[in-house]
Formats: C-alpha cells, sequence, structure tokens
C-alpha cells in the first residue's frame, strides 16, 4: 500500500519535472528560463531525498544538501548576471 | 538600545558565542551522531568558523536571546506556517482554474523593523507566502509584487501582508 | 503504520510540487511564473522530507537541516531573479510582460 | 529553431531517458577487480568510502597530478585575467556598481556563508565515510567565496594569502607522502597513523588529513580562479 502511494507520488513529481522543463525549453526570456531551472532544482532536493528513503541510505542525504547549496547559488549568479544587463 | 547593555557583552563575542551555539547545533544534525571525537571536531571546526566570521559579519552581534524574545519567535513560527499553508492553498485554486484570471500589481508595503535579520525575516516571510513577491527593500519601503489585485484596496493588501508577522519578529529581533 | 501515513504526506507533497510545476507552465508571464514555481516547491518539498523523517525518525535532524536550508535560499534566489526581472524590464522595454496595475504610488495611496 | 519542433524533439529526449530510466536496476554482481577492491580497501584502509581509499591510497599519486593539473589552471586563469584585474578601468568598475545587490542578498549571504562554509568543512572532514571528500568538499569552500562575490561588490579576494594557504596545503600533502615512504610501505601510504575503529571520524589512517589539505588546496584554487573571473 505504501509503496504503491510512494509510486504515485514519484510519477506527480515526474510530471511536474515535466511540465517544468517544457517551460524551460519554451520560456521566452531568459528569466523565464531561470525560474524554471529554479523550481526543477528544488523539485530535484525532494527526489533525491526520496531516493534515499527508497534506497535505505542515509549518506544519500548529503547529496540533496550539497545539490541545495549549489542550485542555490547557480541562480543567484544568473540573476546577478542578469541585473548587471547585457 | 537600552542603558542595560553597558554591561553587556561585547558586540563581537556575544555574535561569536551565538554563531558558534548555532553551527554546533547544525554540525550536530548534520553528522547526526554524538561520538565524542564527532562532537570535539564540529565543536572545534565551530569555533574556528565562528571567530572568522562573527567579527566580519556584523549581523551576528545584533542577536539577543531571552524568554520572551523566544516565546515571540514562536509566535512568528507559527503564524508564518499559518500564513504558507493558507497562501499555497489560494495558490492551487489559481493554478487549477480553467482560465487564469489574475491582474498582477506592485505595491510598495512600510516596514518599521530596524535590525537586518528582522528585515531578512519579513522579506523571506512575504516572499514565501505565495501571491506576493518582495521585488526590492529599500529604507523602510518594499516593493512587492502581487499575483491578483482584483477588486481590492492595495493599500489595505499591503498592511495585510505584514500583520501577524512583523509585530512577533520586532518583539523578536527589534 | 507510521509508513502509510508518511507515504501520505510525501504525496501531499508531491500533488504541491506538481502544482508548482502546471503554474510554472500556464501562469503569463515572468513574475508570475516566478511566485507559482519557485513557492509551492518550498511547501511541496517540506512535506516530502516530513514524510520521509516519518518513515526513518533516526533521520530528521539531517532531514530538517535541508528543510531549513531550503527555507532559507528560495525566497533569497526567487527575489533576486526577480528584482533582476524588473530591472531588465525598464532597461531594454518589454523583454519581461508585466501587467503593472498603476504605478506604486498611484496604487498604494497617500 | 522553430517553436514546433521543439516538441518532437522533447518527446525524443523523454522516449531516450525515459528507456533508460526504465531498464536501469542496480548492479548485484560486480566485476572482480571491483569486488577485490571493495573488500580490499576497508580492511586494508579502513575506510568504509570505497572511492576515496582507492583515490587517497592506491591512486593518491594520480590525485596528486590532479590537484597539480587545478593549481595549473589557476594560474594560467590568474595569468590571463591578472593583469585585467588590476587597472582600474573606470568603465568596468562603474558598470558593476550599477546596480548593487539588495539588502535581502547581501543580509541572506551574512547568514548563509557561515552555513556554506560549515557544510564544506563538514564533507572535507567525512570524505573517508560518506560521500565526498577533497575535491567536493574544496568546491563547496570555494562556492563560499562565490557567494562573497555575488553579494558583496566591494569584497576583494585576497589572492596573497590563498596562494599560501594552498602552497601550504601543497607542502603538507608531500610531507604525508614521504611520511609515508619513512613509516609505512610507500609514497602517500596513509598506515602511518592507526587506523582507529572503523566508521569512526577518525580512522582510516591519514585519510582524513590528506583530505582537509586536498580539500584547503582546491578551495584555494578555485577561489582564485573566480576572484580573477569577476573583474
Amino acid at each position: 500500500m505504501a509503496e504503491t502511494i510512494l509510486l504515485a507520488a514519484a510519477a506527480l513529481i515526474f510530471l511536474g519535472v515535466v511540465l517544468g522543463v517544457l517551460r524551460l525549453v519554451l520560456g521566452p526570456t531568459a528569466v523565464d528560463r531561470v525560474a524554471a531551472i529554479d523550481m526543477l532544482t528544488i523539485t530535484s532536493i525532494s527526489l533525491i531525498a526520496l531516493y534515499a528513503l527508497v534506497a535505505g541510505r542515509f549518506i544519500y542525504l548529503d547529496v540533496a544538501l550539497v545539490y541545495g547549496v549549489l542550485s542555490f547559488l547557480a541562480v543567484l549568479a544568473v540573476a546577478r548576471y542578469l541585473e548587471r544587463g547585457p | 538600545m537600552s542603558s542595560r547593555d553597558v554591561n553587556a557583552t561585547p558586540f563581537a563575542l556575544r555574535g561569536f558565542v551565538w554563531l558558534w551555539l548555532l553551527l554546533v547545533a547544525i554540525w550536530l544534525a548534520v553528522s547526526s551522531t554524538f561520538a565524542v571525537e564527532s562532537v570535539l571536531a564540529g565543536a572545534l571546526i565551530s569555533a574556528a568558523l565562528a571567530a572568522f566570521f562573527a567579527r566580519r559579519f556584523d549581523i551576528w552581534g545584533g542577536i539577543r536571546v531571552s524568554p520572551g524574545r523566544v516565546y515571540h519567535f514562536l509566535l512568528y513560527t507559527g503564524a508564518f506556517l499559518r500564513e504558507l499553508v493558507h497562501a499555497n492553498i489560494a495558490m492551487m485554486r489559481y493554478v487549477y482554474a480553467p482560465r487564469i484570471q489574475i491582474e498582477p500589481g506592485i505595491v510598495t508595503v512600510k516596514t518599521r523593523l530596524k535590525s537586518p535579520i528582522g528585515r531578512l525575516a519579513l522579506a523571506n516571510s512575504i516572499s514565501l507566502t505565495p501571491g506576493s513577491l518582495v521585488l526590492d527593500l529599500e529604507g523602510d519601503e518594499m516593493l512587492v509584487h502581487c499575483l491578483d489585485l482584483r477588486g481590492a484596496d492595495p493599500s489595505e493588501v499591503a498592511r495585510g501582508m505584514t500583520r501577524g508577522i512583523e509585530a512577533p519578529l520586532e518583539k523578536t529581533f527589534g | 503504520m507510521t509508513e502509510l501515513i508518511g507515504s501520505i504526506v510525501i504525496l501531499i507533497g508531491a500533488v504541491f510540487l506538481f502544482s508548482a510545476g502546471l503554474g510554472m507552465f500556464r501562469m503569463p508571464d515572468a513574475f508570475t511564473r516566478i511566485q507559482a514555481g519557485t513557492k509551492a516547491t518550498t511547501l511541496g518539498n517540506t512535506l516530502v522530507l516530513i514524510g520521509i523523517a516519518l518513515y526513518f525518525p533516526s533521520w530528521s535532524l539531517k532531514l530538517l537541516i535541508i528543510a531549513y536550508f531550503v527555507f532559507m535560499t528560495n525566497p533569497i534566489s526567487s527575489h533576486a531573479l526577480a528584482r533582476a526581472a524588473y530591472g531588465l524590464q525598464g532597461r531594454c522595454g518589454g523583454g519581461v510582460r508585466l501587467e503593472t496595475a498603476g504605478t506604486p504610488d498611484e496604487r498604494s495611496g497617500p | 529553431m522553430p517553436r514546433a519542433a521543439v516538441i518532437p524533439l522533447l518527446v525524443a529526449l523523454g522516449v531516450v531517458f525515459g528507456s533508460v530510466a526504465i531498464n536501469y536496476s542496480e548492479r548485484t554482481v560486480l566485476p572482480p577487480l571491483a569486488e577485490a577492491y571493495v573488500e580490499m580497501v576497508p580492511r586494508e584502509l579502513g575506510a568504509p568510502n570505497v572511492i576515496t581509499g582507492i583515490l587517497l591510497n592506491y591512486r593518491a599519486f594520480d590525485t596528486l597530478g590532479e590537484v597539480a593539473v587545478l593549481f595549473m589552471v589557476a594560474a594560467g586563469v590568474g595569468l590571463l585575467l591578472g593583469g585585467r584585474a588590476k587597472t582600474d578601468d573606470p568603465d568596468e568598475t562603474q558598470r558593476t556598481a550599477a546596480v548593487p545587490p539588495s539588502e535581502i542578498v547581501r543580509h541572506g549571504a551574512d547568514i548563509l556563508v557561515p552555513l556554506v562554509a560549515l557544510f564544506a568543512a563538514y564533507i572535507v572532514v567525512h570524505g573517508h565515510l560518506g560521500p565526498g571528500g577533497g575535491f567536493q568538499g574544496g568546491a563547496v569552500a570555494a562556492s563560499c567565496i562565490l557567494l562573497l562575490v555575488l553579494a558583496k561588490p566591494e569584497y576583494r579576494v585576497k589572492f596573497a594569502q590563498l596562494s599560501v594557504m594552498e602552497s601550504l596545503a601543497g607542502l603538507l600533502i608531500v610531507l604525508l607522502g614521504v611520511a609515508g615512504i619513512v613509516f609505512a610501505g610507500g609514497f602517500l601510504d596513509n598506515r602511518i597513523l592507526p587506523l582507529g575503529e572503523f566508521g569512526a571520524l577518525f580512522s582510516a589512517g591519514a585519510i582524513p588529513l590528506l583530505s582537509v589539505f586536498l580539500g584547503a588546496k582546491v578551495g584555494c584554487e578555485l577561489s582564485v580562479i573566480i576572484g580573477r573571473f569577476r573583474a
């Protein structure tokens, strides 16, 4: 029962990722694309944590943590770059 | 600043102590063990980092802790979490509507918070509650992008944004 | 039993994550997309982490740190992004669409 | 590229990744070489993380070479971009200062930089226990500098101090290696220190020490590269 619900949750998250990727590809401006990437990275943190749960490995959470740090920096760097102007 | 602070610990030292305690707590949580050597290594590394950063970033010196402040911080947390869930559900109504009918706009919000950490917490709280997104913060004015201003009085919207959050934050961080 | 509750909490979080993607796809302009996309994820991510903590209570401290970190960083990055979009709009005129309901001054009143 | 062409491309991409994801199954039988390492590393080196054990002991000389390559990159970037950073081009500085970062980003960085530094230290110190190690921790440490550079335009990267630290860390790595020749089986042998209890923080001989020095070296090199590129 619990496994089925987990599978459904993973499928839902996957659909959300697909929609985010569509926005990433279609996004008319750079800001739209970066916003899509921001959303995708947070979703990826959830997915990594879910994988840690499925695999039963505590240390995979380290990966989620570091991924959070680096993706935040990436979005901040691009935002600052856009702000600086062309 | 009250007159009591004359006898208080120096600014940098207080910042060091709080930063050190916070970093040790985070170290313990991240490593999730209480083995002696791990705790020792964490305490040493945190002390080194706190000594390095507390002098450079004056944000840490402004933190004071007292039972009243902790109580108001808990009040803030409760108000914030309620607001977060409430506003997320409101956002889902927009997202799942057959046709998205919104009227975005920008309002200015006034804040009376002075301490940097309190202002940061206020801005982050407003940004995290969907329907509002802080565009800029300068002086006592915040530019906030609102998702939907249909049939609403902007100044009322602006007041409603800080309601329940600003007062506990002011009592916590000053 | 806790596993069942945990998986249901994870499912609720997944619904929020999905609606973040849907909002990202459906919203009309950059600001509203940032609003829909980067904030429903915060709650969704937190709920997923809470669900995992119900599965493995011994992991909860580390999950708390991850959730706290996302709570700290997500509004900052979306603010920086929105501010960049706001600046870009003034500079190149129409790079980002924004239907402002009047200028800030006249909307907020005296 | 026309908008309509994007959709089939995405679908094709989805099919490829989907088939990979569906057919993925964790490898249960290891190839003989991997099996030998998996069996040997915990027993001989006392490190639960086999990769770090290999990188910092059996292949430690290669790791030293990789760090040297990174050093060459940092030096090259400094050679190419260092001159420009010194000239006070008014146009350049004016453009950088045109839009200062907002108060939220500045104070957010004040809070986040110590946390990120702590994560970096955690990853470096736990290199032999979990995923991570010197290289990864060094990269996170350098991201600290990146955060400072992004949030505070007035922040100046201190190249001289970083170079001294980087050279010191390199020297300590080589000294540890020589100590391995003198006291144990060969260059960079980790058994100059007791192996300790398996899975504890201070275990696996000199691997945590090596990891710390490697992290310092990599962090300094990447920080120098970031600092040179800002201009």
